[in-house]
């Protein structure tokens, strides 16, 4: 009754507005865990109608690439969120790609982003820029040996199905897979530039990545590029969700439909209250120390891989 | 035939013994004469190979042998060394008693060579051969054992004459004279070289070493 | 059909012969040679699946002759270099007007493609052999163009050197395959069967010659030298053209004339993929001369396609996994026409850059995307597709490649088990380390501020180096919006090779409205180019237009932010080399033993803090100083020969007859 | 007889008339003559030969060498003829020097034809000695330092080499004595040949090492070479391109001969692995030898010893292919050697110097000689289109299927030599000009000419040639 292409608009249109709702809950949670008042909810919200109404306010030699590159990092981003099933797996956008060009498309944002930083010439644009190039360079293996010890247990790479694999009992409990989770799951703090990587809230210079390259987008173009970073936690929180607690997924008729709605809600609740413990009670790295870390991760997919042969004779 | 076995064995051990008298030698005069010796012996033997052979034309390389290689260059050799009053000794590399060994060794080396493979060869060139080919190696161990060109040539042309004792051993080998002409003449070369070198006042010595000086790749 | 692909080859020799009377006739041998060869491009393409085609030339050896065909395999290849090689004599019709001695390029130009276009028409060693030395020979005239700064003359050196140990390797392969009758025809090859242990060896020497010539490390070494020494055009093509006519020779060799080779050499193939990609890619992230970095990415994406290669011979071994086998297959032939395309033209994009600014130094550069806008454009769409970013060329291939490397597991020896998976890590770790060097190689040299006065002052390109780059531009989005297209015109080649295909990727599928790629099965994994393509347009089309709907216009020029302490000097902005830090400082002390010392002035004093950092290029060190060393001492050792007394040399000869009449006296 | 009397008699004659002539150029003029008509008589051989004779024979082995022979000799005394104006304009000959050098040049091309065509190997052994004596001549000729010694170490290290040889040739007789019976009859090949079977084979094993050692000095294998690289460098050019293309063949052949007989006796020890060993002796020593080169000419006459030694090689290997590609390369090396020698002979006119450290970037400075010289380079390091890749491609090829260590060695050996000349040519043919820039006057028709057919060779071998290469490789075994 409901068909592929609906679901599909309904999910596009859904992530790109439940995105900033996500942040503001993060941030809610930091702020009563630092017994702050801290903003509403809806902050995030009004922050970007904010932005999209005041004017910009472009540095000189900034270049048309500079102006463009707002808009594609939000499409390229969006687009790879419509290929995460969040809450059903009946997506008209599934066979467009599987999860290695959701990575792909991701790091095509990064591309942009990393370019932009460059753009002005400014140093801060600079540093923040090769920054994320090396944590890129080892976040972007990492996330692909998880999708190998995914995709040699799942026999693929498109999420629906690794879902629909992890839901039935062939699954079962793997060491490998808490390995690839851990992973995933220190990539996707990579990604989106959280304690103890980058640290979303600070302006303290030295200590900038992600907010270094954004520093001379102004107005609607930094509206957008604050919309693709909230969709990109929505996305990757989306991914580990649909990987790791495919519960809900693919159920049967509107019924099936709702209770994936609900549970999908509630997944993004428990990630967002999780992520905000986690920040509070962590310090931020010294940038040095990240590559261990990431390398840790990419190590840590590896092993997944390998130990799924001592698990399964595969 | 027994006689002219042995009289013509005899010969060829003469130079054998000539040769290790070259050897032995560290005087250039007393070197040159025993080169002297040499040559006459050679002419001997050829002779004798001329006789026994009945072959005419070896009477002409023996008396080639004579006027050349005992008499002439000897001569030419004598001249040198007075003009270039070398009377000195010979430097010898390696002192006279290893090199006489060396030269018995060599000896025994061709007597090994030889003697089994030229089996079916009638017996008097056979061991000719045998005694020319340790001529040959002897004169080579005496060019590489002295570091003056007199001595050099000395040893080249105890070599040659150990060349020459084969060829006339050679049972009927034609060209034999033709041969020993051509080698008279490059031992003339050699002669004049050395003598040309004396004229042209470039070296005060014919001391190889001395000539070795200059290589054109030195700095 | 071969008749007239010969016959073009004609034609380039007599340009060749042209180009080393005429004078100043540049543009117009350009324009010809640039005709030739875009028609046997046609030609070629029109033959990719037709049937093997041969034909016999009185040549050389008159009772071998000259052997000429034309299948598959070859059509692609010929495909490829006639492709790189219309597009560079396109692009050097206006470059080569900044060339100050063209009397030193126009002999050797054509005469290089023809040469190229004879090695992969060849059908027996002797021809074979004449033109992949003919090959290197003329590109070593071409990199000696520039003759008088030692550097060019250093590379020529090394290049040559490099060009003919790689050609007797391929020459004691023959040797083997040939056997002492001299059977030289590929043919006869073919039909024999060497044993074993033979084929091995004649494998390894192939992989060998031909690694020697594509740049696999450790025998890359000659590569980075001798590509920026070139002009550009030339540098285009021995990068994107004459690594690839590498690439086919091994292909030749592996597969078609040796039987099915063990699955160990395949492993070892697949290993030295992995390493090359790795090290290649670092070494550019090091380099700050443009070329430069491009040659060494070109030994990455060397190892990215050898990945491939050394996959299908894998499970080529293995049985019943020849659908496998095809796909990877498929994705380094994919990957090898990627690569032509857009390194030619990222090596246009750096010839133009290098001829407006005077400079390949990228430290001297920057802001040029204002002076240079459409090159600039093109240079990031090479960039984009070079880094395997959707939806361009690039990552169709290495994306095809990962699914092939997901099939390794299923196989039932643990070697490959293992090893495959790692060298998915590698790949991935190439690809990521790329993306970021080409933000580098991109941001430094087009974006930011001119780091110099010719920067400031730079040219736009000619139109017909435009004209050029902007073919490949759009070859490269063209290629990766409809992949199904490349990977249906590649599926006779695969056939010929490893006797299976991709299923044939029809362009509206089946099983989805749209043109998804589908390598094994729709449930295990689809890209689709084109959807993806008309998503993006129109998600940002929607932002876009929302963004003028909602948002406020009001636009402000102002000077930069900068977090409130702006400067206007350019030399505070990141420079190459500061960019690559973090990563040199990651991979440096492993892979270059690199040192770096930090002087900090006293807390007070004026005086610039500095920082100077060293690297080391070990692989030079390990493989080739030795070498160069035992060579050295051999001859150094061997030179007092030529200063002995006479008396000395005698004894030589003395000794030499001693020696050997002993042994008579022993043997008897 | 015609021809035979071109080959050999116009060239004593005219060396007996130049010995007359004071003028010169009249003297070069007839010198090309001379060189010419016995080059035409050569030729004819190709369509009649006479009767083997008691004196002289010509098979199709010889023809090969002969042909080749008149040929360079033709084209470098045409070269010469250009050469030998300026060493007289810059004081380096006097007139009485250039009278004696034209004679010598033809005593010398007589006894290298005589040695090639005679049927007797008493005769041929003769004719070795003189043409060995006349280029000793030739070599000292400039009367400094460095040329007398160059010349009295060739000539003492020829002259042993020489005695060596008549030693051998000796035996070579007395192993036939028994079988042929005293006379004449028993120093010709023609019935040594055919009765080789019946000769005492220890006999000729030992013949075989004199004559290989003997004749090898004069070819300038390792260790007997040393007389070789400072007679080309001393001598005029004219005569290191004779040494190099012509003198090391006629020795060369000498030793074929022998090697053809010896396969002819069951019981001998097969010459292949003797030869392949001094063969690939020499190719490394030189190729190790050419790195520390300073004079140019020195070092082409190192690269002279490198190809010896791989022909040496090929013959050694034997077998139709590796006869084949011996007779190929040695064709291919004399025609290519000769060439680089006429334009590095210009190159060190021009420059004045033969010092390799004061010549550069000849392709910018005299384009012509500086792309021969690269093209002559690269021809002899056996890369296409020139010959010798094919005679290379064979050698190697061929070699490595049944001799797989000895193939690789020899291949080490050419990349080592290969590296030196790349070296240097570097630094000679590009890079900034060094040295002096005065234009070249002299002709460069003989390199063009030598080149060319190199060229030709690369590309298409003549079926008729390599028929004809064939029988002569299979009179090789």
């Amino acid at each position: 009754m409901i068909g592929p292409p609906v679901i599909e608009a309904l999910q596009m249109a859904l992530v790109l507005l439940a995105a900033p709702g996500l942040v503001g809950i993060v941030r809610a949670v930091k702020a009563r865990l630092q017994r702050r008042e801290g903003p509403p909810l809806v902050q995030p919200y009004r922050q970007i109608l904010r932005l999209l109404a005041k004017e910009v306010v472009l540095a000189e030699n900034a270049s048309w690439l500079f102006r463009t590159a707002p808009y594609l990092i939000l499409a390229l981003t969006w687009a790879a969120s419509s290929v995460v099933p969040t809450f059903s797996t009946g997506l008209a956008f599934a066979p467009l790609g599987d999860l290695i060009v959701i990575t792909a498309l991701l790091g095509a944002a990064r591309f942009l982003l990393a370019l932009a930083g460059l753009d002005i010439g400014t140093s801060f644009g600079g540093i923040g820029a090769s920054r994320e190039a090396m944590f890129a360079s080892l976040a972007e293996p990492a996330m692909l040996m998880i999708v190998v010890t995914l995709a040699i247990a799942a026999g693929s790479t498109q999420l629906s199905t690794i879902a629909a694999f992890m839901l039935s009992p062939a699954a079962g409990l793997r060491f490998s897979f808490a390995l690839a989770l851990v992973a995933l799951v220190i990539v996707a703090l990579a990604e989106n530039g959280r304690i103890p990587i980058d640290n979303p809230a600070t302006h303290l210079e030295l200590t900038m990545v992600h907010e270094a390259m954004v520093l001379e987008y102004s107005g609607r173009h930094l509206a957008m590029i604050e919309l693709a970073a909230a969709l990109k936690l929505l996305l990757t929180i989306s991914i580990i969700a649909c990987i790791f607690f495919p519960f809900g997924l693919g159920l049967p008729g509107f019924a099936g439909f709702l209770v994936g709605l609900l549970s999908y809600a509630m997944k993004l609740g428990i990630a967002a209250i999780l992520l905000g413990v986690f920040e509070v009670s962590i310090a931020k790295m010294r940038v040095f120390r990240v590559p261990e870390l990431l390398g840790a991760g990419l190590m840590l997919g590896l092993l997944g891989t390998l130990l799924l042969y001592v698990s399964r004779g595969l | 035939m027994g006689l002219g076995f042995d009289i013509a064995h005899m010969l060829a051990g003469l130079m054998v013994l000539a040769s290790f008298l070259l050897l032995y030698q560290d005087r250039l005069p007393a070197l040159i004469n025993v080169l002297r010796l040499h040559g006459f012996i050679l002419a001997l033997a050829v002779a004798w190979q001329a006789y026994i052979q009945s072959a005419p034309h070896l009477y002409i390389a023996a008396v080639i042998a004579l006027a050349v290689k005992a008499l002439v260059i000897p001569g030419a050799l004598d001249r040198i060394v007075d003009r270039l009053g070398i009377h000195r000794e010979v430097e010898t590399v390696g002192g006279i008693g290893p090199t006489m060994l060396a030269g018995m060794a060599l000896v025994a080396l061709s007597l090994r060579v030889m003697l089994p493979i030229t089996a079916h060869a009638d017996p008097v060139s056979r061991q000719d051969i045998a005694l020319a080919l340790s001529v040959v190696l002897i004169g080579l161990l005496i060019m590489v054992t002295r570091r003056n060109a007199v001595g050099q040539v000395a040893g080249f042309l105890s070599l040659e004459n150990g060349i020459d004792l084969a060829a006339a051993g050679a049972r009927g080998m034609p060209l034999v004279v033709e041969l020993s002409v051509a080698f008279s003449v490059l031992i003339a070369f050699i002669v004049i070289g050395i003598f040309l070198f004396r004229i042209r006042e470039r070296f005060d010595t014919v001391d190889l070493a001395a000539l070795e000086s200059f290589r054109g790749e030195r700095q | 059909m071969i008749v007239a692909l010969l016959a073009g080859t004609a034609l380039l020799l007599v340009l060749a012969l042209a180009g080393a009377v005429a004078r100043g006739q540049g543009p117009r041998l350009y324009a010809a040679a640039a005709i030739v060869t875009a028609l046997s491009a046609v030609l070629a393409l029109a033959s990719l699946a037709s049937a093997p085609a041969t034909l016999t030339l009185p040549l050389g050896l008159p009772w071998l002759g000259w052997h000429f065909r034309l299948d598959p395999l070859s059509a692609f290849f010929l495909f490829v270099v006639d492709l790189g090689a219309a597009s560079a004599s396109l692009f050097a019709i206006g470059y080569g007007r900044h060339e100050e001695e063209p009397g030193r390029v126009l002999p050797f130009f054509p005469l290089f493609l023809a040469a190229l276009q004879l090695v992969v028409l060849a059908d027996d060693a002797f021809s074979f052999l004449f033109s992949w030395e003919l090959m290197s020979l003329a590109s070593w005239a071409l990199v000696l163009v520039h003759h008088r700064d030692r550097e060019s003359i250093r590379a020529g050196y090394v290049y040559l050197l490099m060009a003919v140990l790689s050609g007797f390797a391929l020459l004691l392969c023959f040797g083997l395959l040939a056997g002492g009758a001299g059977a030289y025809g590929f043919a006869a090859m073919r039909l024999a069967h060497p044993a074993p242990g033979l084929a091995a060896l004649a494998l390894l020497l192939a992989l060998l010659g031909t690694g020697a010539k594509a740049g696999l490390v450790p025998v890359h070494a000659w590569l980075p030298l001798a590509h920026p020494a070139a002009p550009s055009h030339v540098s285009a093509l021995m990068s994107g053209v004459m690594t690839k006519v590498a690439v086919y020779a091994f292909l030749r060799i592996a597969f078609d004339l040796l039987p099915v080779p063990p699955g160990w050499i395949g492993l070892i193939v697949l290993a030295l993929g992995g390493i090359t990609a790795v090290l290649g890619v670092l070494y550019a992230l090091m380099q700050h001369d443009l070329k430069r970095l491009l040659a060494y990415h070109t030994v990455e994406n060397i190892g990215i396609i050898f990945i491939g290669i050394g996959l299908a011979m894998v499970f080529r071994a293995a049985a019943g996994e020849e659908a496998a086998a095809a796909l990877a297959l498929t994705a380094s032939l994919f990957h090898v026409f990627n690569h032509s395309v857009f390194k030619s033209l990222l090596f246009f994009g750096a010839g133009s850059v290098d001829v407006a600014t005077g400079t390949r130094d990228m430290e001297r550069q920057g802001g040029l995307i204002h002076r240079m806008p459409r090159t600039g454009f093109f240079f990031l769409i090479g960039c984009a597709a070079i880094s395997a970013l959707p939806p361009l060329n690039g990552f169709v291939s290495e994306w095809l490649t990962f699914q092939a490397i997901l099939l390794g597991p299923g196989l039932p020896e643990w070697g490959p088990k293992i090893l495959i998976p790692v060298d998915g890590a590698l790949l991935a770790l190439a690809a990521a380390l790329a993306a970021a060097c080409f933000v580098k190689a991109f941001g430094v040299t087009f974006l930011g501020r001119p780091r110099s006065a010719a920067a400031s002052a730079a040219e736009e390109a000619d139109r017909f180096s435009l004209g050029a780059m902007g073919v490949l531009a759009a070859l490269c989005c063209l290629a990766g919006i409809f992949p199904a297209v490349v990977i249906n015109a590649l599926a006779p080649t695969a056939r010929t090779l490893v006797g299976a295909a991709m299923p044939t990727q029809s362009f509206f599928h089946a099983f989805v409205p749209w043109g998804a790629i589908i390598p094994v099965a729709a449930a295990r994994s689809s890209y689709d180019g084109f959807a993806i393509f008309l998503l993006l347009v129109a998600v940002t089309g929607l932002a876009i237009g929302a963004a003028r709907r909602l948002a406020a216009h009001a636009v402000r020029r102002a000077p930069a932010w900068d977090c409130g302490f702006p400067d206007p000097r350019p030399e505070t902005q990141y420079t190459a080399t500061s960019f690559a830090e973090p990563i040199r400082r990651v991979f440096g002390p492993a892979v270059f033993g690199a040192a770096s010392a930090v002087r900090m002035p006293a807390p007070g004093s004026l005086s610039p803090a500095r920082i100077r950092s060293a690297l080391r290029d070990r692989l030079w060190e390990i493989f080739y100083a030795p070498v160069a060393g035992v060579v050295e001492r051999l001859a150094t050792s061997a030179d007092r020969l030529q200063f002995l007394t006479i008396r000395r040399y005698l004894f030589f000869v003395f000794a030499a007859l001693v020696a050997l009449l002993l042994a008579l006296a022993l043997t008897q | 007889m015609i021809p035979l009397a071109a080959v050999l008699a116009v060239p004593l004659a005219a060396a007996l008339l130049l010995a007359l002539i004071a003028d010169y150029r009249l003297s070069a003029r007839i010198n090309i003559a001379a060189s010419l008509l016995a080059f035409a008589g050569s030729l004819s051989f190709l369509f009649h030969r006479p009767a083997p004779g008691a004196l002289f024979l010509i098979d199709d082995l010889n023809v090969v060498f002969i042909v080749l022979n008149t040929f360079v000799g033709f084209t470098t005394s045409l070269f010469s003829a250009g050469y030998i104006g300026h060493e007289l304009e810059s004081g380096k000959l006097t007139a009485g020097y250039l009278r004696f050098y034209h004679a010598m040049f033809q005593v010398m091309l007589f006894g290298m034809n005589l040695a090639l065509v005679a049927a007797n190997i008493g005769l041929m052994w003769v004719a070795v000695e003189l043409a060995t004596l006349s280029t000793v001549m030739m070599v000292g000729i400039y009367r400094t330092h460095a040329a007398i010694e160059a010349a009295w170490k060739y000539f003492i290290l020829g002259s042993v080499g020489i005695a060596l040889a008549l030693f051998g040739t000796i035996l070579v007789y007395l192993a036939a004595h028994p079988v042929i019976g005293s006379g004449a009859a028993g120093m010709l090949w023609t019935v040594l040949l055919a009765h080789a079977k019946d000769f005492d084979p220890a006999l000729l094993d030992t013949a075989f090492v004199f004559l290989l050692l003997g004749y090898g000095t004069k070819v300038g294998l390792v260790p007997m070479h040393a007389w070789l690289p400072d007679a080309h460098a001393e001598g005029p050019t004219p005569i290191s391109a004779v040494l190099s293309g012509l003198l090391l063949n006629v020795a060369l052949y000498a030793l074929l001969r022998f090697k053809i007989l010896l396969a002819a006796c069951p019981g001998a020890i097969a010459p292949g692995p003797l030869m392949i060993a001094l063969g690939l002796v020499s190719t490394l020593l030189a190729a190790l030898m050419l790195y520390r080169r300073r004079d140019i000419k020195r070092l082409f006459a190192y690269s002279s010893i490198e190809q010896m030694g791989i022909i040496v090689f090929a013959f050694g290997m034997a077998g139709p292919l590796g006869n084949l590609a011996g007779l190929l390369q040695m064709t291919m090396h004399s025609l290519t050697k000769s060439a680089i020698f006429f334009s590095v002979g210009h190159v060190a006119q021009v420059k004045g110097t033969q010092r390799i450290a004061e010549m550069g970037g000849l392709t910018e400075s005299h384009p012509l000689l500086g792309w021969t010289l690269v093209a002559g380079v690269v021809a002899i390091a056996g890369l296409p289109p020139f010959g010798i890749f094919t005679s290379e491609f064979l050698i190697v090829s061929s070699s490595f299927s049944h001799a797989p260590l000895l193939a690789a060695l020899l291949v080490l050996g050419l990349l080592v030599a290969f590296g030196a000349l790349l070296l240097r040519l570097g630094g000679l043919a590009f890079g900034p000009v060094r040295g002096a820039v005065g234009p070249v006057r002299a002709s460069s028709a003989p390199i063009f000419a030598h080149l060319a057919l190199v060229l030709l060779a690369g590309l298409w071998l003549p079926p008729p040639l390599v028929a004809w290469f064939r029988h002569a490789a299979s009179l090789l075994g």
